[in-house]
């Protein structure tokens, strides 16, 4: 992949060999994929209006990126740099038809609700980049671990957006009616406008929050300078 | 109203005239100044170069400054009297230029001993061009240009057509109006010596259809001419800009970043020609002008032929000024600068004195956001987009502007900002923008 | 004499009209359109354009204080946007929705773009989706002119209970006595069930709709009003009443059984309002002359594309929102030739 | 399902909106339409690389189904995608190094652009002959390039407003793509209504 | 030159591996697929002809003459009878799809040949509007139309409170588009299926 790309949102230094739970943690919370690295994003905004769709697409991409990181991390020796990244897409391309199989397996009703948004995974510009920037410079324990916490953070991002969309959309929680019968559904939470509200509404949240805790934390730093200051 | 014969252009804005104050006044001269302030850049161009001593005793329309090269022009003593120093004099602009200063003696006869007759009918194009550049007369349509650089037609270039601008579609200005109905010989002289200077088989004088005596005049003393026409056209603001009296009149367009001579074509102002068919003949140099002032805040309005150097505080002494003036400006209201100082003098550039109480100043308006009315757009007379600009500019994208906007196609008409009804300082903005790129481009 | 000069840059003149008294004199100039609205719907048209100002205005000033920017209300846009959001909805829409769509209209429609002049899209119009796609049911419960209690008596479902279901319409229109009213609008008739409407009602209002977008003539009358005294572009309804004219005629001189008359659709609908005020605009609408027609004739078209082919009765506000997404596209290739251009044109 | 070539194609570029209405290719639409000038090309390379891979993969299907091996469809489509892109780059670069220095960034981000691929498995999943893949190609790229282009003008245009600092960014261009959606949904059932 | 061999064999091995693992898979999940498959099917037709025990799954040829299919998996034009446990046939269902609001709908019904009605109607895909149009599939009173629904002659489908006549449907309130889209579908799948039937009535019967 080009390095110079116009929309490169590469993580934060990578975390040191020391700290193998944090290759986990990250992609929940830190380098959260979809609120952080805004990548991903046509299964978070397609595959929300369901809490139940949300947490099976999350499932199926976690499974995808811890496998395909594994593979990866394993060969990545071996694989010259010219065909590196078509090693890697057909690595991913074999994970994804695997899941797209075993899917089916399970329940044709998730199968046909998640559309075609389970071969996509292919070309999710998420499983491409953890591919590139994790699983291909580190072994391979760490990169399920990195593919688990990605997986896992893109779930619960997923989840996030699906809850807000399935209770204002039609009231009701994993299938759960939650205010009885009478309650005015929101429609507008189950199209696609929905899909851009509910996100937009999460990222400005989280754009708050971010900022109202830097705030504190310079307000912190400030408050322990202070008596160094008079120290010295 | 004969809308169908009288041309005019597309875009452009009607702007209340306030012209019937000085309209029909005669033009009466100001007495002179205890002392007179001549700066010796009046015009476009390099400054004149002092050829005085202070001290030294001068002759009413004696040369007291020589052209600094070929774009100035020389300066004649406006009065008789004494140099009484030279020096730096505040200018309209704000800054502080080098000037004469001259003592007038009370008791002279101020009359005007230089000068001598020649024969304009045997002098080749060339010999008339240099002794334009004699007199020392520049544009008086206000932008000051040295009229004989104009004459003098680059390498290749023909012009067929003399335009003579007798449009004077500012607002409350009517100097050339008065030019016209009390010296039309002497404009359609000029014209004549213009014609022969450059070469044009022709000439066109485009007068707005508000001054019909003027037009009247005009044709009467062009009747033995058949070479000279006398165009009425429909008023409208900024018809006086010479790219769009080109358009009007000849229906030719100048290229951006071009002169009138690349369509063939030259544009005179009327009082500026008066000048020449007056002052050639006799040999004689620029020594006053026409000055329209005028205003809210002016007991006498009128026109005043003005010895140049006359500061404006004297000026405006003598015509009497109303209390509670909050604005003086030098020119026209549309394109005018308000002055910041009283003491500077009247210049060859100035055309007119507007003096603004506080009931047109005040009640300063709230500015709004742009939103997109499209008044703008449809005023601008060279078919810019002003909104766009103006947002641009809000954002510095100066480059933006110029490199797609074509800002420097704008003539700073102020058409736009007259009628914003969010109040945005448009040409404001497009000055500032342009002097930004000039210095990005110098640094650069 | 010694003047205070002050120092100001040219022009020294202004034209008198500035964008308060543009804003005053639209909001003039829909007065009459919401009188009548009143007239016609009765009391909850008139709670109903309360609410939905109310809502906006407040909204407005909440965001203003909260930005710490001074409050923008002065400048009667927000009044504009409030009232024409009332007259877009049915009259017996419940009030709780109509005040979610008011804090829609300004505050995600308006000031988060920075406020007066800066939204892309129509705010009453971005509103007004919003409201459809979020309560399709209830913004298509229409009740009919002219009903007998209507000056006593609330719709039912104007005080609906907020978060939930409003009670159904039907008991309601039974009780007005309005005879073979269906709870449809003239341009639904027209396309469900192939009911054709007589033109005179629709010229004076005497019909089902939003409860401002019925009286065609009345709406004329207003928008002629700002026209005449150049508050607005006169080219922008010309352009748009022309195109849907002539797009129409042309569905209808193809097939007359199928297709409804070509006036019908000049009168039915929102396509008078949404021409006289709310295609006009001048903030979402382009400011090129060539522009500004293509921008018309566009959302005329639309509309009667949307209205003969597509899924819904009515195209107007999509039309429009369609046609503001498009007008910056619309201005940057439409940009003047500048005088003494030599062909070389805006990118 | 028998469609109509026109029905496909009004589909396709308005009323199932391959960006406002399915949501492929997101992140480009969000990621890439900050500018006019990279949003067109984008959208003309997007064009092109599905309409070429739209070909082949029609191809390639028939030989899958003949030797019933569907199962390798997702690997195959995703391949000729790949290989298309990089043939592209390689062409352009050789003929044009200037569309080449203009458009070169944009090429290698088509490889992960869902509505790539997507364009093949549906055209597959809805068993388009070769005319009607063809015309579904051009017209779900067309909804693409239509949605980034009016995205990336009205952003322009946002930029010249004072937007409060709290919203700039990444919410902002998702309020202005959900306005654009709702106002697609005009669009909805259209060619069957009435 | 032993580069790009190397190369080769690298890609050679990787396709090598995804292969055998994909086909790994397949081969371990088809059948649960299949199966999967098979019991939705089933059910939808179970729950349409209450009481069924053995379905037969007939395909109709371009000739109009009738075939019995293996199973589900080959599609086309066909239909499925049901048989309750004696053996005493109970009606067929069909399969039907028509353009709704948002995209296309398809359905299965139940119908019965004898009385020539629908007498069930059930929604497999659409995608509607949720609260709008995919009442279709849930709204109950919607949903009573097609318990004896006349086809003997052309299905309409009319406002909501204005059915009149056996073979007309009630649309579901401001969801017309949908509602006369199921209408269509039944419309022309009984135009075209009914006779068919008709024709074969006997050896359908007699379940062969
Ligand atoms: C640098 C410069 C060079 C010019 N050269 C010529 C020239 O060669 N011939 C000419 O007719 N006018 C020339 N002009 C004058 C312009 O055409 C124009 O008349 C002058 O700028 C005043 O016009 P305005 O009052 O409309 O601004 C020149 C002006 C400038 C600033
Ligand atoms: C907006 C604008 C308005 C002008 N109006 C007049 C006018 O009314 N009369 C005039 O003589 N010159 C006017 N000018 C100046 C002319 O463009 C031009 O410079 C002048 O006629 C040339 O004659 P001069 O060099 O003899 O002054 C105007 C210029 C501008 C940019
Ligand atoms: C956001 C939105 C979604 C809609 N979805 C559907 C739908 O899924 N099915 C449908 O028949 N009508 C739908 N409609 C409404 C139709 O366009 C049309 O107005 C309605 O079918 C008319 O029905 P009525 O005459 O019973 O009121 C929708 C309208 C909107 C605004
Ligand atoms: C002629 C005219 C028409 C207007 N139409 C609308 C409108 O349809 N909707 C609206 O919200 N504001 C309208 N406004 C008010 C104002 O322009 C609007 O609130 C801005 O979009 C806010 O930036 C209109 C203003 C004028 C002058
Ligand atoms: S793989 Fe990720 S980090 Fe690397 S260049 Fe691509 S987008 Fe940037
Ligand atoms: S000042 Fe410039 S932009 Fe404004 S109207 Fe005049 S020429 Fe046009
Ligand atoms: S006149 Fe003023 S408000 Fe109107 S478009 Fe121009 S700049 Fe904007
Ligand atoms: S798809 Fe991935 S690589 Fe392409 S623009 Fe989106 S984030 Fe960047
Ligand atoms: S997930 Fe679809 S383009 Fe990124």
């Amino acid at each position: 992949m080009n390095q110079d790309q116009p929309t490169c949102h590469s993580a934060s230094p990578e975390p040191s060999p020391s700290e193998t739970f944090v290759a986990f943690t990250a992609g929940l919370w830190k380098q959260n994929p979809v609120f952080v690295m805004v990548l991903g994003m046509c299964p978070t905004l397609a595959i929300t209006n369901s809490v139940r769709n949300a947490i099976a697409m999350g499932l199926a991409t976690t499974f995808v990126m811890a496998s395909a990181n594994a593979f990866i991390s394993m060969v990545r020796k071996l694989v010259p740099k010219q065909v590196r990244i078509a090693t890697y897409i057909s690595m991913i391309a074999t994970s994804v038809t695997i899941v797209d199989y075993l899917v089916k397996a399970i329940s044709i009703p998730v199968y046909k609700a998640l559309g075609p948004f389970i071969p996509l995974i292919v070309s999710n510009c998420l499983t491409l980049e953890r591919a590139e920037s994790y699983a291909g410079k580190n072994p391979i324990g760490k990169s399920i671990l990195d593919g688990l916490g990605m997986g896992l953070g893109f779930t619960f991002a997923l989840t996030c957006l699906g809850t807000v969309r399935e209770v204002l959309g039609a009231g009701t929680f994993l299938g759960f009616p939650l205010f009885g019968s009478n309650f005015e559904p929101w429609v507008l939470f189950l199209l696609p406008p929905g899909g851009f509200i509910t996100l937009a509404m999460w990222l400005l949240t989280f754009t708050l929050w971010r900022e109202r805790s830097d705030k504190r934390k310079r307000a912190r730093e400030a408050a322990l300078e202070k008596p160094v200051e008079i120290a010295s | 109203m004969n809308w169908l014969s009288s041309r005019s252009f597309s875009q452009g804005v009607h702007v209340p005239e306030f012209k019937d104050a000085t309209c029909r006044l005669p033009i009466r001269r100001l007495p002179f100044a205890p002392v007179l302030i001549v700066p010796l850049s009046q015009h476009t161009g390099a400054p004149a170069v002092s050829i005085v001593r202070e001290g030294q005793e001068v002759v009413r329309g004696e040369p007291i400054a020589k052209a600094g090269g070929f774009v100035s022009v020389p300066m004649h003593a406006p009065a008789t009297g004494r140099v009484e120093r030279i020096a730096l004099a505040p200018t309209a602009r704000g800054d502080l230029s080098p000037a004469i200063f001259i003592k007038p003696y009370p008791g002279a006869s101020q009359e005007i001993l230089y000068g001598a007759p020649q024969d304009i009918e045997h002098m080749t194009p060339e010999q008339i061009i240099a002794a334009v550049q004699e007199t020392g007369v520049v544009g008086l349509g206000g932008a000051a240009f040295p009229t004989h650089v104009k004459m003098k037609l680059p390498e290749g270039k023909r012009v067929d057509t003399v335009i003579v601008n007798g449009c004077e579609c500012e607002p409350y200005l009517t100097t050339d109006h008065r030019v016209m109905v009390e010296q039309p010989a002497e404009v359609l002289a000029g014209a004549r010596i213009a014609m022969k200077a450059i070469g044009a088989s022709r000439a066109i004088v485009g007068v707005e259809d508000n001054k019909p005596d003027a037009i009247d005049a005009l044709r009467k003393a062009a009747a033995p001419y058949t070479n000279l026409t006398i165009q009425s056209i429909a008023a409208k603001y900024p018809q006086g800009a010479e790219k769009i009296l080109i358009q009007v009149l000849l229906g030719r367009e100048v290229p951006s970043g071009g002169l009138p001579s690349d369509v063939g074509t030259a544009v005179f102002n009327v009082a500026t020609l008066a000048q020449i068919g007056d002052l050639l003949p006799r040999h004689q140099g620029l020594i006053e002008r026409v000055v329209t002032i005028t205003g809210p805040g002016v007991a006498k309005p009128g026109n005043y032929l003005a010895a140049l150097g006359t500061p404006l505080r004297w000026a405006l002494e003598k015509v009497g000024c109303n209390a509670g003036v909050a604005s003086v400006i030098l020119g026209g209201p549309m394109m005018g600068a308000a002055v910041g100082s009283l003491d500077v003098p009247l210049t060859k550039g100035v055309t007119g004195v507007l003096v603004l109480t506080s009931r047109e100043v005040n009640g300063s308006r709230k500015i709004y956001p742009c939103i997109k009315c499209a008044a703008c757009v449809e005023a601008c007379p060279m078919h810019l987009n002003p909104s766009r600009l103006g947002l641009l500019a809000r954002k510095e994208r100066y480059e933006e502007m110029e490199n797609v906007f074509h800002l420097n196609d704008c003539f700073e008409c102020g058409s736009c900002s007259y009628v914003c009804p969010a109040n945005i300082p448009l040409v404001q903005y497009f000055r500032l923008a342009k002097q930004m790129n000039r210095k990005r481009k110098a640094i650069a | 004499m010694k003047p205070v000069i002050e120092l100001r840059t040219s022009p020294h003149l202004h034209a008198p009209r500035s964008v308060e008294t543009i804003m005053r004199n639209v909001v003039y100039a829909l007065l009459p359109i919401c009188a009548y609205a009143v007239w016609l719907f009765g009391a909850s048209a008139l709670a109903l354009l309360v609410t939905t100002t109310a809502a906006c205005v407040a909204t407005e000033i909440f965001i203003c204080k909260m930005s710490g920017r001074e409050s923008s209300v002065g400048d009667f846009s927000v009044i504009i946007t409030g009232l024409l959001l009332g007259l877009i909805l049915p009259p017996g829409f419940p009030l709780w929705m109509a005040a979610v769509g008011g804090f829609i209209a300004v505050a995600p429609g308006k000031m988060l773009f920075g406020g007066l002049g800066f939204n892309v899209f129509n705010p009453a119009l971005v509103a007004r989706a919003f409201l459809q796609a979020a309560f399709p049911v209830a913004i298509m419960g229409y009740t009919p002119a002219l009903a007998v209690h209507r000056l006593s008596e609330f719709i039912p479902t104007t005080f609906a209970i907020p978060l939930i279901k409003a009670a159904p319409l039907a008991g309601w229109i039974e009780k007005t006595r309005v005879d073979a009213f269906s709870g449809a609008t003239p341009l639904m008739l027209e396309k469900f069930d192939h009911v054709h409407s007589e033109l005179w009602p629709l010229l004076i209002g005497q019909r089902a709709g939003s409860s401002g977008e019925t009286p065609a003539l009345l709406i004329f009358l207003c928008g002629a009003y700002l026209i005449l005294r150049r508050f607005m572009d006169w080219r922008i309804p010309a352009a748009m009443l022309t195109s849907a004219l002539v797009s129409s005629a042309a569905f209808y001189f193809s097939d007359p059984s199928r297709y409804p008359n070509p006036f019908f659709m000049l009168l039915s609908g929102g396509m008078m309002l949404g021409a006289m005020f709310m295609a006009t605009d001048p903030v979402a609408s382009p400011v090129t002359p060539l522009g500004i027609w293509i921008y018309g004739s566009l959302i005329g078209l639309i509309t009667v594309l949307i209205r003969l082919k597509g899924g819904l009765a009515e195209g107007v506000m999509y039309a429009i929102l369609l046609a503001n997404a498009m007008s910056p596209l619309i201005d940057n290739v439409t940009q003047p030739r500048s005088y003494g251009a030599r062909g070389k044109e805006v990118a | 399902m028998n469609e109509s070539l026109s029905h496909i194609f009004v589909d396709a570029l308005l009323i199932n909106n391959f960006v406002l209405c399915v949501f492929l290719g997101m992140c480009s639409f969000i990621g890439l339409s900050g500018k006019f000038s990279t949003a067109w090309r984008m959208g003309v390379s997007v064009m092109f690389v599905i309409i070429v891979s739209s070909i082949l993969s029609y191809g390639t299907n028939l030989v899958l189904v003949r030797f019933h091996a569907e199962y390798l469809r997702i690997i195959t489509y995703i391949v000729i995608i790949a290989a298309t892109v990089q043939l592209t780059e390689m062409f352009i670069k050789k003929t044009s190094p200037a569309l080449f220095r203009a458009m070169g960034v944009y090429l290698p981000l088509i490889t992960t652009n869902c509505a790539v691929l997507a364009v093949p498995l549906f055209q597959t999943s809805r068993n388009y002959s070769f005319v009607q893949s063809v015309v579904f190609a051009i017209a779900a790229s067309g909804g693409y390039t239509i949605a980034i282009v009016t995205l990336s003008l009205v952003r322009e245009r946002v930029e010249l407003s004072d937007v409060p600092s709290l919203a700039k960014g990444t919410a902002l261009t998702l309020v202005l793509a959900a306005i654009l959606s709702m106002a697609f949904m005009g669009f909805a059932g259209m060619g069957n209504g009435g | 030159m032993t580069n790009s061999w190397q190369m080769i064999r690298l890609l050679g091995a990787v396709s090598l591996l995804c292969g055998l693992l994909i086909v790994g898979t397949q081969v371990n999940t088809a059948a649960r697929i299949r199966s999967n498959q098979e019991t939705i099917m089933r059910e939808s037709v179970a729950r349409l002809l209450p009481g069924i025990e053995k379905q037969i799954v007939y395909g109709i040829q371009p000739s109009g003459d009738l075939i019995i299919l293996p199973g589900i998996e080959v599609s086309g034009p066909r239909f499925f009878a049901g048989y309750d446990a004696a053996g005493n046939f109970l009606g067929v269902v069909m399969e039907a799809s028509e353009r709704g609001y948002a995209d296309v709908i398809s359905a299965m019904y139940s119908y019965s040949p004898d009385t020539r009605t629908i007498t069930g109607f059930q929604v497999i895909d659409m995608k509607e509007t949720p609260g709008l149009g995919n009442k279709i599939s849930s709204d109950l009173p919607f949903l009573e139309n097609f318990k004896h629904l006349d086809a003997t002659r052309p299905i309409a489908t009319v406002k909501h409170g204005a059915k009149k006549n056996p073979w007309e449907i009630d649309a579901i309130s401001g969801a017309t588009i949908s509602s006369r889209a199921v209408g269509r579908m039944l419309q022309k799948s009984v135009a075209e299926v009914a006779p068919v039937i008709e024709r074969n009535l006997d050896r359908i019967k007699r379940g062969q």
